[in-house]
């Protein structure tokens, strides 16, 4: 265990060649696994003279774990569960490439009811602290209503549709795939979802800022390899379709299921896009009310005093929570650099 | 001497046995010490006090959510959901193995069912153990009752064909009926077995019942370990564990206390 | 109290025959003692009179009619092992042929009838000297405690036939001699006919009236593949001639059991 | 005839073990018909011809993406890890076994411990698990064995102790050391054990090996099962069940039929 | 062909005493018999010449010195039960011992000397009638076929010393009678000394040159509590005396053994 827990500690800051990140299943990740199974990332990364091991992890919280804990050095997450996990636990920790924003990918939905208004009394299944979560509190808010006027039921989120097929659940917050499947059954109706908080869910490739910081080539080649495979999987040709085809395998659905979940994803294929939306002052409101909520839900740690205890860093050095300690940073500098076409 | 003739005091004995455990604290509190030094706020590792700051507090003060103390209800939870699983199992298991044991028609129709059976892994097809129970407790329980009890059966079955024919016979001879000899020969020598055969189940329960409750819960043992481990709050999940462990040897310790003193007829397995 | 009458009988397992041309008629209160080489099936013929093994051919008459398929109240059995009910007391294993009888759902008397049941049973223990161990387990008790507590549960059902697998293997010398007097003073009460297996010659000669030898014999006396055993001595012992023939009757047999089953 | 004496022909044998089976067939098909009656696109229950066709076609066609047979090569992943799990497994607990059973200074020194680890539940750990073996082949491997090698070594560290002391003494009036005891009397009298053993390790053994491949895999039999389940394929997660069944099924049928030529001299258990 | 000096041994296990006061001393090739009721310390005592017990007082001397604290090869057994090893073949059961002398790492012989030992074992097989079951294993012998084994397997290490536990107990009295003239031929043909626990007087006064009777006796003659076993009877046969004195002597302890250690 000593020898273990000494060879997994967070990467000190020093250069090195070998890097790992890992991803999970998730419509706006899919092109990780693209990218590795393409040899897009060895072209990458031959360009810097390094190597980068892409690893698929089935369960999204072990992903996360586990760069948390130091395994990798870079990991796909939402916003969210970075703020709460990684920087949470001390791991400073750079959102590289902001690869989309969840646009009707998560969805709350009833059981033979049509207004979110009845949500009110029922069991709610949804993954516990998760984005499903943090979307249902603010549904919530939005008709008035607390969390304490319904139950929340933790519900893995590979049994959601199982679930929802049992007469004990009248009420679900879930992303897709599982949102599509489950509005296929009988009497499922959507009746909030993220479009209508856009821009508060982001996903992300999150690296070590140290790491970063110390190999800024390890930075380049993710950016390099990611905006190539936007490239192609957004053009309407042969490869294009080829790549989403790929994609939609590997997630377990066919193209037209993968295009209808990337049709609820604002994808920012453009890089210059994405900088725009980083340096922006929505994502400074979105993560206050996200920071809020884990504070409200008490998943900053016991040693968080206050929303403030984690600071929080945007472009322009704007900066949200306790200065010193930032533990998250939005820095669009590999994506600005993709946009310029200077890597 | 040779090693194997060389008996340690009943003293040293204790202080052996402390060794390993020593150890294992003594490694964990090196690593936790290097990485809180590198990370003070690292989470995979915590220190043992502030281990043991959350445990306290987990038992003591209630929840900022719910208002509960955290600690009671979860095992208030998983203990019934476990004795409710452990009572259905030994139950059916009881039944099903004196009548695959006992009765030659009853064996050649359940035991191949019972043998296919225990070598289905219950996580593969929890879907339909959800449609068929629903989502609340039930579905915990059975949980439990399936995975173990195919198992507890097949034992309790090969320990009733065990019961030396002798007895059968000299039984028969005494006028019993099959019914009669079930009653007072077979399920008496039978239950001995039961509480030796619930006590190896205990591990494979709380195995069931913390998948169960990573599944669908709102409170329970399970629920709190796989809730908290969405931001890897492992000064909550390892005193969980070392709470679960506890919980399991004392049922555990309970159990075999309990066939000592209700079988003083049985010899009881001694040892390890 | 009855006659048993073997006919023929014969037995294969599995294709290997074990006993064959098995003939035999006993009077009712006959006490026929048993003896061969290990192996030959003196236990599987006890099987068969207690329908505990069917034979492949020949019949077992009991009374002039054809056995009962399975075991019965009117045939007792004593073994070696395992006669007694482990999980029950001493007054336990006596009471219980009274709660078979009971008819009861439960299979267990209540009340005054359960109160005047063991009250017998106690009166039965205190006969065969086991009074002050009436709570004791069997596993309490030694050898010779238990086989006397066998003995009295096999005969509190009054069988007609008494069947003993070597019930005195396991003991003492002077327990064993404390056995004998206690069997065959039942015996002489109750009159029930009795068959005895035994290793040991001079028991077979001291109590029984009869003394069956098993043993394996070709009839063709040639060597045409495996034979069974069957009775090769049918000695009828006046009570007198007992104790005279004891040593020409041990010198006869004694060659015989040297031959185990397994140089067949 | 008393019922406990009545003994069906080998062939009604026969027919009484299928009745279950075909019992439960029945129920499905109806179970499934009127699903499918009332929602066409019903996923639950799926019919037995859909099913089929889904297993042949997985099990004949390669994979669009990689280009493998799925079924072959998720059935030679998982199959391996479980392999190695229970090589490993087996090896741990056959040297501790022997020196818990055999050497009272380690029996002083490390039972208390196996007895404790055998109590925590695995799958409430898998987050340490899965940082201190990572999250590859290795750590699949490491669940199945930190999940089976606890409850293994206690059972065979208890068979060693019953090893009579007559045959120990005896070896050592023959001259035998320490060793020569181990190598010679103790170690061919524990491995018809540890094969039992085994056996009775195979299903949790496939318990955790899907719990690993749910968590971190890209095949394996559990792997398929977890990606399918959010879509609820149970046309394939149905047959994939009754395939690991029957692949745990055979594995039992080796093990005892290994046991049984290996080990001629042991009594093998016989029966159920 | 040892000396073995008993000095005023006592055993007590958990507060109960067992033996006591145990005195005797024995010249190198005598062949002691032990007889006594059950339960009363026979066994303990052959375990504590075995250095399997420890004497709470008193000491063991093997030709004058201290006996080892473990079983070493100077002292021979063979136990009633288990005494071959279940695993081995039974050419395998007589090559153990030179396997085990063999010093090599794997605990087995190879090669030439694997051949050398197993001829020798077939030689000694094939002495004591075991030839034609060289490589079956023990299970498929006989009761009596495994006794010769184990004696065999005993005297291979030529013992100065041959504990002997209830060896023949198990037997048939043919196969006995056989077993009884193997042992006094080997005994003879070796002199060395052994100590035979027996259940049967005739057995004992039928080889031993010595019969030792154990008993509880209180020697205040009080009750002062329970007390443990010893030596009551010291019986010296000479060669002719046995005969003679075998139906004296059996009618000597005949009382004793009907008390076994339940009644104490
Ligand atoms: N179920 C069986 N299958 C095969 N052979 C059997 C079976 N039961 C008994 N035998 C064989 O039948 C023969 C007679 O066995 P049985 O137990 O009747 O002998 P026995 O005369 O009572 O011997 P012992 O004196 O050792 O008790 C033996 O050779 C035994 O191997
Ligand atoms: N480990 C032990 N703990 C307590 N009592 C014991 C132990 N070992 C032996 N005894 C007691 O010591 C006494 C002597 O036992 P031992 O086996 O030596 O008798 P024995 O003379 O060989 O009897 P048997 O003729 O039945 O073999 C018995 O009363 C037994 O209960
Ligand atoms: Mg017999
Ligand atoms: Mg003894």
């Amino acid at each position: 265990l000593g020898v273990a827990a000494g060879g997994t500690l967070p990467a000190a800051a020093q250069s090195k060649t070998d890097f790992k990140v890992c991803w999970s299943i998730y419509v706006g990740w899919m092109p990780w696994g693209y990218i590795a199974d393409s040899g897009l990332m060895k072209k990458w990364a031959d360009k810097y003279g390094i190597t980068v091991d892409i690893v698929q992890i089935n369960d999204y919280v072990e992903s996360i774990n586990q760069y948390t804990a130091g395994t990798y050095d870079g990991c796909s997450m939402t916003n969210m569960d970075a703020l709460s996990i990684p920087a949470g636990g001390g791991v400073d920790t750079t959102a590289l490439i902001v690869g989309d924003f969840s646009n009707g990918n998560d969805a709350v939905i009833l059981k033979d009811k049509t207004a979110l208004a009845d949500i009110a009394g029922q069991s709610v299944n949804l993954v516990e602290l998760s984005v499903s979560h943090y979307l249902l509190a603010r549904a919530l808010d939005s008709v008035g209503l607390a969390e304490k006027d319904i139950t929340v039921v933790n519900t893995s989120d590979a049994d959601m549709i199982a679930a929802y097929s049992t007469s004990d659940v009248s009420a679900v917050v879930t992303w897709n795939p599982l949102v599509s499947a489950i509005l296929e059954q009988p009497g499922a109706t959507k009746v909030f979802d993220s479009s209508a908080i856009p821009g508060e869910i982001i996903d992300a490739m999150m690296v070590n800022t140290e790491t970063l910081a110390a190999n800024p080539d390890f930075g380049k080649a993710l950016a390099g390899a990611w905006y190539e495979a936007m490239t192609i999987m957004s053009a309407d040709d042969e490869a294009g379709r080829a790549a989403r085809t790929a994609m939609a395998t590997a997630s377990g659905t066919d193209l037209a299921g993968f295009d209808a979940q990337l049709a609820s994803t604002k994808m920012y294929y453009d890089p210059a896009e994405a900088v725009a939306f980083v340096g922006g002052e929505d994502i400074v409101k979105s993560m206050d009310y996200v920071r809020n909520f884990l504070f409200d839900h008490g998943i900053l740690g016991e040693g968080a005093p206050s929303a403030d205890f984690v600071g929080i860093a945007f472009p322009g050095e704007k900066i949200l929570g306790d200065a010193n300690n930032v533990k998250l940073r939005f820095d669009p500098a590999f994506m600005a650099e993709a946009a310029a076409g200077t890597l | 001497m040779r090693i194997i003739n060389q008996f340690p005091t009943r003293r040293s004995r204790l202080i052996l046995g402390v060794v390993p455990f020593a150890a294992i604290a003594v490694i964990y509190a090196l690593a936790s010490r290097i990485r809180l030094e590198a990370n003070p706020a690292d989470r995979l590792l915590p220190a043992f006090s502030s281990m043991f700051d959350t445990f306290v507090r987990l038992a003591t003060e209630p929840d900022r959510r719910s208002g509960d103390i955290v600690l009671w209800t979860d095992t208030l939870a998983s203990l019934s959901r476990l004795g409710l699983g452990l009572g259905i199992a030994a139950a059916i298991a009881l039944v099903l193995g004196i009548m695959i044991g006992f009765v030659p028609k009853f064996r050649a129709t359940l035991a191949p069912l019972v043998g296919a059976m225990s070598l289905i892994p219950p996580l593969a097809i929890l879907p339909i153990l959800f449609i068929v129970f629903g989502l609340d407790e039930l579905s915990k329980v059975a949980l439990i009752v399936i995975g173990i009890t195919p198992v507890m059966t097949r034992d309790l079955a090969s320990r009733v064909a065990d019961i030396p024919e002798e007895q059968i016979v000299k039984a028969q001879t005494l006028g019993a009926s099959s019914w009669a000899m079930t009653l007072r020969v077979v399920l008496p020598q039978t239950l001995p077995r039961l509480v030796a055969s619930l006590r190896l189940a205990l591990g494979p329960a709380w195995l069931f019942l913390i998948a169960a409750e990573a599944i669908a819960a709102t409170d329970g043992l399970g629920y709190r370990i796989f809730l908290v481990r969405r931001y890897l709050a492992m000064d909550v999940i390892l005193p969980y564990v070392a709470w679960i462990t506890l919980l399991a040897w004392l049922s555990d310790l309970a159990l075999r206390e309990f066939a000592a003193r209700a079988f003083p007829w049985s010899k009881s397995g001694g040892g390890l | 109290m009855s006659t048993v009458d073997v006919q023929n009988i014969a037995l294969s397992i599995g294709g290997v025959p074990i006993l064959e041309r098995v003939n035999l008629s006993v009077t009712s209160g006959e006490f026929c003692a048993i003896v061969g080489a290990s192996g030959c099936g003196k236990s599987t013929f006890l099987r068969m009179l207690l329908s505990q093994q069917r034979p492949s051919s020949g019949a077992i008459l009991i009374d002039g009619e054809t056995v009962a398929p399975e075991p019965t109240p009117d045939r007792g059995i004593v073994f070696q092992k395992y006669s007694v009910f482990p999980h029950l007391t001493v007054a336990g294993n006596l009471v219980l042929p009274a709660d078979f009888a009971s008819g009861s759902p439960l299979a267990r008397l209540f009340g005054a009838r359960r109160r005047n049941a063991r009250a017998a049973a106690m009166a039965m223990l205190e006969k065969i000297g086991l009074g002050p161990h009436a709570d004791k387990y069997p596993a309490q008790l030694s050898g010779g405690q238990q086989q006397r507590l066998a003995i009295a549960q096999a005969l509190s059902m009054k069988p007609k036939i008494l069947l003993l697998d070597e019930p005195f293997g396991a003991l003492d010398p002077g327990i064993r001699a404390d056995m004998h007097e206690l069997l065959s003073g039942l015996w002489k009460e109750t009159r029930m006919t009795v068959f005895m297996v035994t290793h040991d010659i001079g028991e077979a000669f001291k109590l029984g009236t009869r003394v069956l030898v098993f043993d394996k014999i070709r009839p063709d006396g040639g060597k045409a593949g495996p034979a069974g055993a069957t009775i090769t001595y049918d000695l009828k012992l006046d009570r007198e001639q007992r104790r005279a023939r004891a040593l020409a009757g041990a010198a006869l047999v004694a060659a015989a059991p040297a031959r185990t089953a397994n140089d067949a």
